[in-house]
């Protein structure tokens, strides 16, 4: 497990020193889902009441759009073919960056989610929830998000592409997020939710792997 | 350098053997052998498709028709082979010792330390700066030094003295040299002269412009 | 097409070479800090002692205004700094203008953070939430938003002496904006909301209030022109570091 | 103003044969808009009531993203240096690729407009409303946009920089924009919002030249 | 190419002069003065700042100190210069033709006819393929078009015969001699050599690093 573990510290040290990238992905999740109190209007009933869905879709926004760029820099400085010619195979690779992605991404957001959850009013239950939801929801959206990264990582100008390739395959992971927070049967939708991160997390890297070596170069 | 043969008996042949890019055939029915220390070398105008070459037997293109294979190689322990493409991989932000630390763990720290292989492409006095601040040329010799780290029978190489000054070609010559000494093979693409010490162990291919 | 660039000799020039600045602002930095820390000590006395509120309820929350209102004062005083920062790059092309820009915004960021933060601590017990979308306090938010990305931005770049003025761009672009952002706000929370919680125009402060009120004031203002001036020095240091690198990768290429 | 329409249609016969980048940005938007109903709930009131935020907010995101590599390609090209030695001064080059980036991209989402009115249960008059507001709105958005793709044109991996710059200083917008639709004082909120777009088109040019010009090849 | 002088008598000067990247001073010093119908080469090492003292004569990067003026020329009648760099701003999905009459429309159609330009750099037959599947060598001959189709007197060329084959050297050559015949000026920065046929034309600047 050495490389795989190196792998995982090199991306958190280069997170950790590439010049703010964690906080512009946290400030986008936070500015998201405190602008919709400007659209909908500052009521709190109402706001408290779309609150869990909110957080859910500037959490599911923010994690598609900095995952579309997840392959993109190594393979325009020429890292992704060395990365080919390495011990580990592609897909263990792929695994490890989208681990540390996860941690470099997702973990921020979700120890940012206190503040969106003050601003919308949601109280303290369903913010525990909420928090139990995206721990387990994320997960999910990185491997889907890393599908679509790979997949676009030889087109140039990638921008919006992969988010919306990605967007209608994860929507299930949102359903099951607020149905954590809000459904009557809350369980069998948190259930649902462990078992699709699983999954995803389990094959994604698989289907990333083949994706990125097919793209030839 | 050690001077004594470190590899197995090595061959890499291709026969019948085409490549291209994007359904156009650049390279036709080629064949070649090339054998534990010796070198090749590609040649030719712009566009003939060395690099495309380079690529295939590097496996990241798929070839066109025919095969190729690295004969006398054990295909269970791991790749056998270091690509250096015009792109040089580097990370800014990262010093330029954890650059090549990176590679060691990934590619097996099977050759000399990362510290002396700076120290042989020349870089060892900037080993901490961050990696974004060095120069084409240094690039280029951090590049290289990532061939010393770990060992690998066969080299492809594009272009190796790209961005070099002269002292750099020297120190080209010098690590391929080496390699072929230690019974491991070469293949490079090039357009400036490269001069090895021992001529008959240089093969030269030139492709040509087809239309 | 032509450029010119002759020197002139007057103050103004002096700290515009780092090493000058640092030398001549460099003794400010002890009695900055020793006037700070002594007025940070007779406002606290003042703030705990002197302050009206015996019952410990009231006198802890009216404690925090003593904290609150520097802090929502420097939100938009730092911004102010910036925005003459930034005019002072783009306009005179003065270096230190450069470093004071890129060390008030982390500052500003921080201060404005402190300001909704003490308002939000002080909203619990006066109106049961920690947050009203309140047209003072939503402009507030959106002012730290802007900070926060005016940082994000100075990160992003690896070049800071290119950074600077497009940054100066970007920062003036803010400045005309944000009144017009203040305004937006008013105007959507007053129609949605049939009265402010905070009153326009507050009770009249009584002169105990008053007085620590105007000192603590002056203790935050100075916390920050020293933090100011200290992070100045060291972003110089840091500059004259990364140069020093950039040099040796030069010089030894050979 | 012959160069001026040049650049105009240039930029058009780009987009038109680029690739599907129209397309993208209006799936953006139909997407972002279309999830909401999942994430909060398929209640009929609620999603009628919250309607024309949730297209604000669709159209400022997908405004928002898609501008921010507005001067990208430019700049990696070398195409900025020279339009710098253009007859033209590089104001006007900005006012015309802006105007041709509303074109492309504002007038198409607000064509597909009506698709996620339909969606969110709008009923006419409202909708009418947002499509005037929309129009009234949108050149102020891209005039915004133009500066935060200005600002960020040197950094290599923008990413997500240019929205998060320029989402706050364009709620302005949102908030007038939504009031045009909702607000009793509707009118006056239109004013305004009539009047920020064409502030921002004038003034928006200057400052993006100065910051391209600035930012040094 | 017509070989009469159409310019008026021009003369770039710079005076302690001196230009560099992120606060380092890369040449220092300068002072020069080329004369309408003269060419100046830069040479030097890699990351001895050619290219960055082309970028300052092109407005682009300012210098740190000293100043530059081309004297004779009326600052009111828009750029008197063209400058060619190492990227050839080239779109994809426009076809040749398209590309250049952008630029003609833009710089003003002063010069020769986008087709005429074509043909004489060579891509008279190519002019409707869509101008991103041109190999790198005809990318680069596009880019020179551009100089042709608008009349400017100062062209800044950054490594001119990058790319390029013999015969596109040849066409560098004739390219700058017209020009120079015309009564331009050339600056141009190269790791080849540039023969010119009259060498009385052409002044040398060779930067060297500084430590
Ligand atoms: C631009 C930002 C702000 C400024 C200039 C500001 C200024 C002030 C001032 C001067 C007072 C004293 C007023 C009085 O005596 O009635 C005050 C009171 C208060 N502020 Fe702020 N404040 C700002 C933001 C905030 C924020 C963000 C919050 C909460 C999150 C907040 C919460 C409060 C509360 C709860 C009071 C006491 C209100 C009361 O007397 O009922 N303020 N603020
Ligand atoms: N990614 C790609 N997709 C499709 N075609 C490509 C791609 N890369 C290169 N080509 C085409 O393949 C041809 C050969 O390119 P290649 O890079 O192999 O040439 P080369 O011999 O290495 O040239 P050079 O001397 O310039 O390095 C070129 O004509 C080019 O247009
Ligand atoms: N955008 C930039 N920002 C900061 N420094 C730069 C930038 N571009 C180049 N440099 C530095 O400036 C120095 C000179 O670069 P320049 O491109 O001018 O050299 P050159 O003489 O043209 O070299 P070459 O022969 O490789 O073209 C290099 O050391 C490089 O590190
Ligand atoms: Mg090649
Ligand atoms: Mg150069």
């Amino acid at each position: 497990m050495k490389p795989f573990s190196t792998i995982i510290a090199h991306e958190l040290r280069l997170a950790l020193r590439g010049g703010g990238d964690m906080l512009t992905l946290v400030l986008f999740f936070v500015i998201v889902g405190a602008i919709v109190p400007f659209a909908v209007g500052p009521d709190k009933a109402l706001l408290a009441r779309i609150a869990p869905g909110i957080v859910w879709i500037s959490a599911f926004l923010a994690m598609l759009l900095g995952l579309d760029r997840l392959f993109h820099a190594d393979h325009e400085d020429g890292t992704l073919i060395l990365l080919r010619q390495s011990e580990l195979p592609l897909s263990a690779i792929v695994a490890a960056k989208v681990m540390a992605h996860w941690l470099v991404t997702a973990l921020p957001l979700i120890l940012a989610s206190p503040v969106l959850a003050m601003l919308l009013a949601m109280d303290l239950e369903t913010f525990l929830r909420t928090l139990m939801s995206l721990l387990l929801g994320t997960p999910a959206l990185a491997a889907f998000g890393a599908i679509g990264a790979a997949v676009t990582v030889a087109i140039r100008r990638g921008g919006l592409i992969a988010p919306i390739l990605i967007a209608p395959l994860s929507i299930p992971v949102l359903i099951f997020g607020v149905g954590t927070i809000t459904a009557t049967q809350s369980n069998a939708a948190m259930l649902f939710l462990a078992a699709l991160s699983l999954m995803a997390v389990a094959l994604a890297p698989f289907a990333a792997a083949l994706a990125i070596s097919s793209a030839e170069d | 350098m050690t001077e004594r043969q470190v590899y197995p008996e090595l061959t890499l042949r291709a026969t019948a053997f085409s490549c291209g890019r994007g359904g156009m055939v650049l390279a036709d029915a080629l064949s070649f052998a090339v054998t534990g220390g010796n070198c090749l070398l590609l040649r030719g105008p712009n566009g003939t498709g060395k690099s495309t070459l380079l690529l295939t037997l590097a496996g990241i293109v798929a070839p066109m028709s025919g095969h190729f294979a690295l004969e006398g190689a054990d295909a269970d322990d791991g790749p056998h082979l270091h690509y250096c493409g015009h792109r040089n991989a580097i990370k800014a932000r990262l010093s330029v010792l954890e650059n090549l630390q990176l590679w060691a763990t990934l590619n097996g720290a099977t050759g000399i330390t990362p510290s002396e292989a700076l120290e042989t492409v020349g870089l060892g006095d900037l080993s901490m700066l961050d990696a974004g601040y060095l120069s084409a040329g240094q690039s280029r010799r951090l590049a290289l030094a990532r061939l010393l780290v770990s060992e690998r029978p066969l080299w492809l190489l594009d272009e190796p003295t790209a961005a070099l000054d002269t002292e750099g070609h020297a120190l080209v010559t010098r690590l391929i040299d080496g390699h072929l000494q230690r019974g491991g093979l070469v293949i490079a693409a090039t357009h400036d002269d490269i001069t090895l010490p021992h001529p008959n162990r240089v093969q030269t291919l030139t492709l040509v412009r087809k239309s | 097409m032509s450029i010119e660039t002759t020197p002139k000799q007057s103050w103004w020039n002096r700290i515009a070479n780092p090493g000058q600045f640092v030398a001549w602002t460099g003794r400010l930095l002890w009695p900055l800090t020793i006037l700070t820390a002594a007025l940070f000590v007779i406002g606290l006395w003042l703030v705990f002692f002197q302050s009206p509120g015996s019952t410990p309820n009231v006198g802890t929350t009216l404690r925090i205004l003593y904290i609150h209102v520097p802090n929502a004062w420097l939100s938009q005083f730092v911004y102010g700094i910036m925005a003459v920062s930034a005019l002072g790059t783009l306009v005179w092309r003065h270096p230190m203008a450069d470093v004071s820009m890129k060390a008030a915004a982390p500052l500003g960021a921080l201060f404005t953070l402190l300001a909704l933060f003490t308002g939000s601590l002080w909203g619990r017990p006066a109106w049961g939430t920690f947050w009203e979308w309140d047209g003072r306090m939503t402009s507030t938010l959106v002012l730290l938003f802007i900070y926060l990305g005016i940082v994000a931005l100075w990160r992003a770049f690896d070049d800071q002496l290119r950074a600077a003025r497009v940054i100066a761009v970007f920062t003036l672009v803010g400045a005309i904006n944000i009144p017009i952002i203040k305004f937006s706000v008013d105007w959507w929370s007053t129609l949605h909301q049939p009265a402010s919680v905070l009153r326009a125009d507050g009770p009249r402060m009584p002169p105990e209030i008053l007085t620590p009120l105007l000192v603590m004031f002056f203790a935050f203002t100075f916390l920050f022109l020293t933090l100011h001036l200290k992070a100045m020095h060291t972003e110089i240091k840091r500059r004259r570091v990364m140069t020093m690198q950039r040099r040796a990768a030069q010089g030894a290429e050979s």
